[in-house]
């Protein structure tokens, strides 16, 4: 209940907008009205995206079972820190190496929360390096509510989230040797990482943890791939908050996504079938220029 | 100067490299005059480009033009602007104290909003609309082909709704077969810039430091 | 444990140091394997060539400290081949930290070589922030993006920049970098004010670019260590890169040596756990 | 206060970038570079949270004399000498800021930059013992990974090319269209496909106050 005010007002506001675009659409090129009427196409994705995950979500709040398939690697978090538990050894979560201001780094925060919850409920040493001061705050506030949460704040430690290095490899020297000298029984690696994340995934498999990474750049997913034990691939990233929370409104999310994939697919078969056969294929493009 | 530079180097260099052997008191220390010059280096950059440049002379630049007389309203506002953003900056203080450090989630939650605001339109205008278009392609030329099927199956692996069975799990499979050649492929092409780094750290090593080879 | 076994789990340490073998020893003892030359570095070469005597050049930094071993050498021998032509070089970067000194250091040395002058045949503008804005400035004035150089003397103190006020005067443009800065060369100097421009990049960033050759964007390139070292051969003046080159050979070769003797050690441990079990 | 009011702020800043991305800017102003630049100015202050963060982490062992101690003392003087002088006006003395010739830059040139270097150059001796533990033919997925890593690493120093070459002249352009430019380019752009529609739902759920593990709420 408490969604339904901001809901409304940002359904009703993209509703609004809709008329008010299409009839200033094509007036001229150079704008002089209120809005950027070209971006009407981005406008109509977002609306249907938002639509698709509200109905979702409202479809959950009434408990309607929404399936989702396992993710592999993400039932293996718990495993991964039971197993910290019962050898003794730490946890090593990893945000990702970017802002706050990448999503991915949010995401990265939203499993922290998770995990955390685990190490909570186990008792089990949580160790979180970060590398923007921003980040830190936030994993601060999330690695804490998490341990309230379970009743553990007595065991919450403000040193357990610390600020290492602003720079990228400065930053992989400090975790490696902590990897190393500590050597966790679990390194969890999730969010938006760079040309270190072979250096930290290589030095985490020759200290003997499990690994468990995530990240959506496309181009550092082979080398997650070669050195960790189980790999979110884009996607699953943002994913894994949800699953890992058990909750069915998470899923909602999920489900709008799942609809958006079959319109895409149907758009690219209808949109590639106009380019061969020559038939409007110009035009279905237009309808997806951005600028 | 110079000289000792080049001695610094190479000894943190090598400290670094021994890493590779096990973890040791040089490594150790390199590691942490590393991490520390990195945080040092962050609090000259960020003073200069950002305390500096964002806040203190736009300021300073308002303060000036609206003295001046030209738009003082508008160069007033500006300064509030900026004041405020400074305020809840400041507020991010507040996690000194632990009584007081719930008001820190007020700048933070006006961050994330920032970035989440951000990302819905950016992510699906910027990112999703194009490559859409971009798959929109003439399928009688065989390089097409491969990127049309390797786009829908990869898409249809990610699929989370449906059990991957029967011709959804054949699609899947097919998708992650794409996958799995692609990240190859990226693998094996990225093998050879890293393998210079190293050639470039040896030559560091053997040709300007150590003198042991000359090049040419 | 049998012979297999033990290279199956062979510790990675053994690993490092054949790499580090594989790296070191041709640097020591040439092999000097032959190298063909890609049309695109050849393109790149033949451009500058065809240059007319004392045409004014520019070359960036446009790399950090971190990516040298790939960058540098193409600068230098892009400085060769300019500097024997007799071309007048300005040089600029955008790389705050880091640039300016490897600019520097780089032009004091290939100056010296060719014994050319400061501020006559050759100039170097240093870094200014905010790309963009430089790279769209420079078109009508690059006075008013460099007031001064990298050492603080007023352009206008300058004599090659009393003939250079914007891209006008600038015959062509090339470009070494480590970084996405090249599609802003692209974008914004190519596309708005039609300058010929070739582009020397790292090796992973090689293959997104070669579009822009196809599409006449850019008129030749230079990918990784292997493109530095083709240009050392186009000008004639074998160095690091090439010398390299050997060890970047050994270094695949060795590791496509390592993936081959696992898969071996793999499916001959296998087949005796099969044939035990 | 404690919960319910940064959802609302979440909420609505969130909702300003989303309206900014429709209205014109020729209307409106930038109203975007002026949000970004309160973003920027926040980050800025929160630096002080990471160099308080760090230097007591390292200033305990320091006073505990607990081993290592010295590597940690080490890490507190580094921030000294690179942060201290950065902040001082170069007006004082050339060493002071950031410019060339100052005792930043030294440090960065002769200490930071070659130790940046130096970690970057050992990606290479992790890509090899990577390679060799990960590319066994384990089934079919794998021996697909090991197959077109090997090809490509091949293809890429003169030695494969000239051995590609000697089977068909066109193969080394074969690879670079189909692998690089077809096989590449169709999974990078399904996996980017999926990852902005995943982004775009986890900005929602932050919007819309489902996603707060950061203010209070699990």
């Amino acid at each position: 209940m408490r969604l339904a005010r901001p809901v409304g007002l940002l359904l009703l506001l993209i509703l609004l907008l809709i008329p008010e675009l299409l009839a200033a659409n094509g007036a001229s090129s150079v704008e002089t009205g209120w809005f950027r009427t070209y971006r009407i196409n981005a406008v109509i994705v977002a609306a249907v995206f938002s639509a698709a995950v509200l109905y979702y979500t409202q479809r959950a709040r009434r408990g309607d079972k929404l399936f989702v398939r396992k993710i592999a690697g993400l039932d293996e978090v718990e495993d991964a820190v039971g197993r910290a538990t019962e050898m003794g050894r730490p946890v090593l979560f990893i945000p990702g190496i970017d802002e706050i201001d990448k999503i991915d780094t949010l995401a990265g925060l939203s499993i922290l929360g998770r995990v955390a919850l685990i190490t909570a409920r186990y008792e089990t040493p949580l160790y979180v390096p970060v590398r923007y001061p921003m980040v830190l705050a936030a994993a601060q506030e999330v690695v804490q509510q998490s341990y309230i949460t379970e009743g553990r704040a007595d065991s919450y430690n403000q040193d357990m989230v610390c600020y290492v290095a602003g720079e990228q490899f400065a930053y992989t020297a400090t975790v490696n040797g902590y990897m190393m000298r500590e050597r966790p029984a679990a390194n969890i690696m999730m969010g938006a990482f760079y040309a270190e994340s072979l250096l930290l995934a290589e030095t985490g498999n020759a200290a003997g943890s499990i690994q468990i990474a995530g990240t959506a750049q496309p181009e550092q997913l082979p080398f997650f791939i070669a050195a960790c034990d189980y790999t979110l691939m884009g996607e699953e990233l943002f994913a894994a908050s949800a699953y890992l929370s058990h909750e069915p409104l998470m899923l909602g999310g999920l489900k709008g996504q799942d609809f958006m994939k079959v319109l895409i697919i149907a758009a690219i078969l209808v949109g590639t079938f106009m380019v061969t056969t020559h038939l409007g294929g110009d035009w279905m493009r237009s309808l997806f220029e951005v600028r | 100067m110079e000289i000792l530079g080049l001695w610094l180097a190479g000894f943190f260099t090598l400290s670094l490299f021994s890493f590779l052997y096990k973890d040791n008191p040089f490594y150790g220390l390199a590691e942490h005059v590393f991490a520390g010059l990195s945080a040092g280096y962050e609090v000259g950059l960020v003073y200069h480009s950002v305390i500096l440049q964002q806040l203190v002379d736009p300021i300073s630049q308002h303060w000036v033009n609206a003295t001046a007389g030209d738009h003082p309203g508008f160069h007033i506002m500006k300064i509030g602007f900026l004041l405020f953003a400074g305020a809840l900056g400041v507020l991010m203080f507040t996690r000194f104290f632990p009584k007081a450090s719930w008001i820190s989630r007020y700048p933070l939650a006006f961050v994330m909003g920032n970035t989440a605001g951000i990302y819905l339109m950016s992510e699906l205008h910027g990112r999703l609309i194009p490559q859409i278009a971009g798959t929109f392609v003439n399928l009688l030329n065989p390089l097409n082909l491969i990127i049309f099927f390797g786009v829908l199956t990869t898409l249809i692996y990610f699929y989370f709704s449906k059990e991957h069975t029967g011709l959804l799990g054949g699609t899947a499979r097919v998708g992650i077969w794409f996958i799995m050649i692609a990240f190859g492929a990226h693998f094996g092409y990225t093998v050879m810039g890293r393998i210079s780094l190293l050639i470039g750290q040896v030559q560091f090593i053997l040709i300007d430091w150590l003198k042991l080879i000359k090049p040419g | 444990m049998g012979f297999w076994q033990r290279v199956s789990q062979l510790d990675r340490r053994w690993i490092y140091l054949a790499v580090a073998l594989a790296v070191i020893f041709p640097l020591l003892v040439p092999m000097k394997m032959k190298l063909g030359i890609t049309p695109e570095a050849r393109q790149l070469y033949e451009a500058i060539e065809a240059l007319p005597d004392s045409s004014v050049v520019m070359l960036t930094f446009d790399y950090y400290p971190s990516t040298v071993a790939e960058t540098r050498p193409m600068s230098i021998a892009a400085l060769h081949q300019m500097f024997r032509k007799n071309l007048k070089v300005i040089t600029m970067t955008t790389i705050p930290l880091g640039g300016p000194s490897i600019a520097d250091r780089t032009m004091r040395e290939m100056a010296e070589l060719y014994h050319k002058t400061y501020g006559v045949d050759y100039v170097n503008l240093g870094f200014k922030a905010n790309y963009t804005a430089v790279l769209l400035g420079m078109g009508s004035s690059i006075e008013s993006i460099y007031p001064s150089d990298q050492y603080g003397t007023p352009l206008a103190k300058l004599p090659l920049m009393q003939t250079v006020k914007n891209y006008d005067q600038i015959s062509f443009i090339f470009i070494v970098a480590d970084n996405g800065i090249v599609d802003n060369w692209i974008s914004i100097v190519n596309a708005q004010f039609s300058k010929p421009m070739g582009a020397g990049v790292t090796a992973v960033m090689a293959p997104k670019f070669y579009s822009y050759v196809q599409a006449k964007q850019m008129t030749g390139l230079l990918g990784g260590m292997k493109g530095a070292a083709e240009y050392e051969m186009l000008v004639n003046k074998p160095a690091m890169a090439l010398i390299g080159m050997d060890s970047q050979s050994m270094a695949h070769l060795l590791i496509i040596g390592f993936v081959i003797a696992g898969n071996v050690a793999y499916f001959m441990t296998r087949k005796k756990k099969e044939s035990n079990g | 206060m404690k919960t319910k009011l940064p959802i609302a702020i979440a909420f609505l800043s969130g909702l300003a970038m989303v309206a900014v991305f429709i209205l014109n800017p020729e209307k409106v102003g930038d109203m975007e570079g002026e949000l970004l630049q309160w973003t920027t100015v926040i980050g800025g202050f929160t630096l002080l949270l990471g160099v308080v963060s760090i230097v007591r982490v390292n200033w305990r062992p320091v006073v505990r004399r607990e081993t290592g101690w010295l590597n940690n003392a080490a890490l507190i003087l580094s921030v000294a000498v690179m942060a201290i002088p950065s902040v001082l006006p170069v007006s004082w003395s050339p060493l002071f800021g950031t410019d060339g010739g100052s005792i930043y830059d030294w440090f960065f040139i002769n200490l930071s930059a070659p130790m940046m270097a130096t970690m970057f150059a050992m990606l290479a001796f992790y890509v090899a013992s990577a390679a060799f533990r990960a590319f066994r033919a384990r089934n079919a997925e794998a021996t697909l990974l090991l197959v077109t890593a090997t090809i490509v690493m091949l293809w890429r120093v003169p030695v494969g090319e000239g051995l590609f070459v000697a089977i068909n002249p066109r193969l080394p352009n074969l690879i670079n269209t189909y692998v690089m430019g077809g096989v590449n380019v169709a999974v990078q752009r399904g996996i980017i496909i999926g990852a902005a529609l995943g982004a775009a739902a986890t900005s929602l759920r932050i919007m819309l106050g489902i996603e707060r593990t950061y203010m209070g709420k699990t």
